[in-house]
């Protein structure tokens, strides 16, 4: 079986997938991140200073909740790790925190950003209001609208909102636009991109800094269930990042791997081989290469791509995607609130979701242990869901 | 239409003017063509529209989309071309995804010659270099003013028909003065190579072209020509436009010259 | 000196304070809570189940976070004692899964709670859903208008959300009705108080629940300062359960306690000793009695209350308090904002502004120490922030 | 005026009639107690609006509102009190921090003979039981349906001129029938009292009253007469209301009787 999970190839690649697709101008800056991301990554003083900043700032670890009402009730042993509970409310914040940390460690003074749901661009707003830099975040402005809250608290972390009116006008054009800014920026701006997405080593960084999510979980799970490792192991797929960080803590397990992408932005489940956003993976795109809108009421998996890793492990089976429709995702934050008192982002209502589909049948049998990963809070949604639960 | 870039484009000490148009940006758009070769063009460039065009401003984002939004393929686009009689050679830009989808055979039977792939950087172009020479089409890489010397050679090396010098550290798009980065970059190309060096990216008024042609061995004319067709402009105006930029590079009018006298914007 | 911050008398007091000024009708529930509570803090079973709650739900520890930027500017050293990371965004959570598993301890079915900002209106409706009994929180119109979104949040947990019309229409008015219908429905209901007032036992075990974040907080500054404890410890203070539950870690020390009231809801500062929600206390009231109508930009904060034993702890001098202005805090919220990439509560805002205002002057000269406790996130304030720093 | 409760409410069989008034609910409130003591009162509950009132419903909230909405203070309330020229004695009721605030020297002076304060129970009552024992005034203590029979003999113990049963645990407020909880209140404290026992909340027919008559020893009747002083009724109209609930009491009319006979809303 193919090592997964592990480093990239040097060339970025996991399979047949990742690379460095962007313009020769952006070379030099992704070679030079690669090296110092390599450098820092190897640096027990840079990984403490990462882990203070978790520990004393972002609330890390975060907890290990059984969800023992939903158990009951599905026939199976649910155990929740809680992104939701992350400084800024989702686990966007352990990438970022990564990434601000190298940018300063590379002499940078700004990051830039792109969001779709928000929350990685506030986490992003976030991390340079610590570290004193500037910040630009890009989001498209239907995005805009859906997440008036999250651009709110941008602003009053003091970041600049560009709002993205090109193409769907949602996260796959914010990246566009955040990509160009940093062709022209890339002396002194450190692109802090908030999925397992873009060029190598994007999407071998975001990973390996949201690991600590699988770390953790790993860990704790193994002080609850008699076996030590669930039979499954679930988490919402947008660019993948918080499914990529947990995958990993049990990448080496028996656990069965699940991803739940949005039913209308699921370039795992219904992509096709392409290049976006600076790597090869699965993306929506019609038949003349056109990359297709993508379509979920949650901002944050509105995305037509995928990281190239999880196109892999989708590939070679070791992990399985699957989909959940808007109407779905509504059901399961209702009743993850109702029945756990936990308001999850909708986001992270769609692994939720596919629990409450799946349990009890063959996908998912009764008796099964199951970690699931609430990659965020609620808060953000609440005017969608007012509409939406209306 | 089967000339190759390498025939087309001499380094005979006269600057090359290589014009862009947005594939079926208008209904007629081939006429577009026709209008840039009778300005005086070497050879022309022709975006093939892709949703996201992330090397590229806000122009010629807009061209493509109107492309797009017109209903433009690039199936309808090549078979457009394949249907117009041009003595210059067309180079294709376009970003990786469409070349990965249509493939280098479907360029060529269009009567391709050239193919330029922002988002191929070395490390990504080997398959499409090798797919590209056995169709016969030459693979034009890009340099950029944040490329090393090291990497800078390769390209040479590797790239065929000419070399693509990016004027500045950014995307498409038109620019009041062409940066400094754009001779410092041409004349570091120029030190390693002995294909022609074709600065574009914001390449905006013919004084800025002849600054171009003498830092390299000419200019590609992009953002610019596809505002004025955004704007109404005809294929007769466009020929206007692409011929004062023919007539300055002819001329070597010094970048000093007022943007008047030498501008195409006449009417 | 006085002990202070003990148990109170056997009829509920603190010094001259607090007592049981309940209807007839109330005191066997309020004998029958004081038992059940005195019993359940006495029973490590109970300690244990709440703190598993505490650790494997609410997401304790809370971080002790150095607000270093903050700290350079101000000439001190900022700690902050991170409740805005705890489940449902603030301290109420503490306090109310504390009081849930004791309603279930004692058989009741059904939670009601008052509620000002939301915030323990909240918490109460997730204690609820998550141990299977029915809520009803009553909240003042006016609130409901300005935390519209911790409302749309009670509903999504299931809880019922009643309107209170009358008075002032914000958290005393609401503390009433919840109190009207605590005497009509208290066979099967447990009034969820939210903060250290009311009738005993509640301003006695309500600190006790709260705790946990001044003990928290004495364990983790221990480990920041080389002296061991904090020059100065600061909180806001409403009813005041996040003062009392952080002054009550520090009580022993030779820190100066500061507690920050909202200049338009000073009871401690502006009110005189009088009668409210069941104990004897400092009120804000007219020379006839009748009670004032608070006024902050804190729904948390708006209460012409304050518990007993801030009214005790402020006579005695041990505790000092202090207010600010809405202005202050607006000003306080955005630069905590900026410097540190934490958006605060209105309410929580308070300690900051007191901190920014008294930095450098006698009050709190350079070189202090201070520990602050930042009882909630901002997240319920973006609507009124957007309005209040336009 | 200066009639003591014990004196003003001998227990002779006959039910005892206590209606209750807001004080400065109208302008000219002190007519209505008038109208009281013409419809037959054997005192009269004068209530002292306060802004918390805690154990009030809807009505007695309003009702306290609007009085404090006109301007009415206690101040105001006891002088206007202390120049009403009544022959029934007055119970005010109100909450312990206007009590605490005012003093019990204040109420004896403006002729107050009993005291009702439904926040201070058995353990915070003690100083003020003392203060109105010297200033001559009664403090009538309260009793709900949730007491034990330990607090209730105390409570009667400790009660001077009558012992309020609360006739349901709940506020103050119109019911459309007596709770059960009143009746056995009231025979509970009948069997450890000769105090009288008069019940009150929700007390909202003749017909009820009747039932709180035999019950215990008369009825205290709130919310109902506020209801309709509110809704506009005059003194004339509010002392017909107190006759009706006065000549079911005294006919001992059963409770099945139909509401409309003994009702004194005719007008
Ligand atoms: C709460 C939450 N979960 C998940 C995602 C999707 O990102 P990813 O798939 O990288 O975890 C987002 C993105 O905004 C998010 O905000
Ligand atoms: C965040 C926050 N802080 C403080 C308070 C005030 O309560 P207390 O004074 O009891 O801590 C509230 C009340 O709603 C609150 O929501």
């Amino acid at each position: 079986m193919t090592v997964v999970m592990r480093e990239p190839t040097t060339d970025g690649r996991f399979g047949e997938y990742g690379g460095r697709y962007v313009p020769e101008s952006l070379i030099p800056a992704c070679l030079a991140l690669e090296e110092a991301f390599r450098e820092a990554w190897a640096d027990p003083g840079f990984r403490q200073e990462l882990d203070g900043y978790r520990r004393t700032y972002a609330g890390r670890p975060t907890a290990l909740t059984a969800a023992r009402n939903l158990s009951a009730e599905l026939g199976i042993t649910l155990l929740l790790k809680r992104e939701d509970l992350a400084h800024t409310g989702s686990h966007k914040i352990n990438n970022v925190l990564g990434q601000a940390l190298l940018a300063r460690r590379m002499g940078k003074t700004r990051l830039i950003a792109e969001t779709g749901a928000g929350q990685h661009g506030v986490a992003t707003a976030t991390a340079a209001a610590l570290f004193g830099l500037r910040a630009t975040v890009y989001m498209g402005e239907r995005d805009i609208e859906r997440q008036a809250l999250n651009v709110f608290r941008m602003h009053l972390l003091g970041a600049e909102v560009v709002p993205v009116t090109s193409g769907s006008r949602t996260l796959k054009d914010a990246t566009n636009e955040a990509m160009r800014n940093w062709v022209s920026a890339v002396g002194d701006t450190h692109f802090c991109l908030g999925s397992v997405a873009g060029p190598h080593p994007y999407p071998w960084m975001v990973r390996e800094f949201q690991r600590v999510i699988g770390e953790e979980a790993r860990g704790q799970v193994a002080g609850e269930l008699s076996t030590g490792v669930p039979d499954v192991v679930v988490a919402c797929v947008g660019g993948g990042s918080n499914a990529a960080g947990t995958f990993a803590g049990f990448v080496d397990t028996t656990a069965r791997l699940v991803g739940v992408e949005a039913a209308g932005g699921a370039a795992v489940s219904g992509g096709e081989p392409g290049v976006l956003h600076g790597s090869r993976s699965l993306v929506l795109q019609d038949r003349h290469g056109q990359v297709a809108e993508a379509q979920s009421i949650a901002a944050g998996l509105d995305y037509p791509g995928v990281g190239p890793e999880h196109a892999q492990l989708g590939g070679l089976g070791r992990a399985t995607y699957v989909t959940v429709t808007d109407d779905e995702v509504l059901v399961a934050v209702r009743r993850l609130a109702e029945r756990e008192g936990i308001i999850c982002a909708l986001e992270s209502a769609h692994a939720v979701a596919w629990v409450l589909r799946a349990a009890g049948t063959v996908e998912l049998p009764a008796g099964s242990t199951v970690l699931l990963t609430l990659s965020g809070r609620g808060d953000k949604d609440m005017g969608q869901l007012m509409e939406g639960l209306r | 239409m089967t000339t190759t870039l390498s025939a087309a484009l001499p380094l005979t000490g006269r600057p090359l003017l290589v014009p862009y148009v947005t594939g079926g940006i208008t209904a007629d758009w081939t006429e577009l063509l026709l209008a840039c070769q009778d300005g005086g063009a070497d050879a022309i460039e022709v975006g093939l529209p892709f949703s996201d065009p992330m090397l590229d401003g806000p122009t010629i984002q807009e061209a493509s989309d109107r492309a797009l939004a017109r209903g433009a393929t690039v199936e309808s686009i090549l078979a457009d071309l394949a249907a117009t009689p041009l003595r210059v050679p067309v180079v294709v830009m376009t970003y990786a995804n469409i070349v990965l989808r249509i493939g280098l055979p479907a360029l060529a039977a269009a009567g391709v010659s050239g193919l330029i792939v922002p988002d191929l950087p070395l490390e990504e172009s080997a398959a499409t270099e090798a797919a590209a020479a056995a169709a016969g089409i030459d693979l034009v890489l890009l340099a950029a003013p944040s490329t090393p010397d090291d990497r800078l050679r390769e390209i040479c090396a590797r790239s065929r028909g000419f070399v693509y010098a990016i004027s500045v550290m950014g995307t498409t798009g038109e620019r009041a003065r062409l940066a400094d980065s754009a001779a410092t970059l041409a004349a570091r190309l120029k030190a390693v190579t002995d294909l022609p060096v074709l600065i574009g990216f914001g390449v905006s008024t013919p004084a800025q072209a002849v600054e171009a042609g003498r830092a390299g061995d000419g200019a590609v004319i992009a953002s610019v020509l596809m505002r004025r067709v955004l704007d109404g402009a005809t294929a007769n105006e466009l020929a206007a436009d692409v011929a004062a930029y023919r007539t300055a590079l002819d001329l070597g009018v010094s970048p000093g010259t007022p943007h008047a006298e030498i501008s195409g914007h006449r009417g």
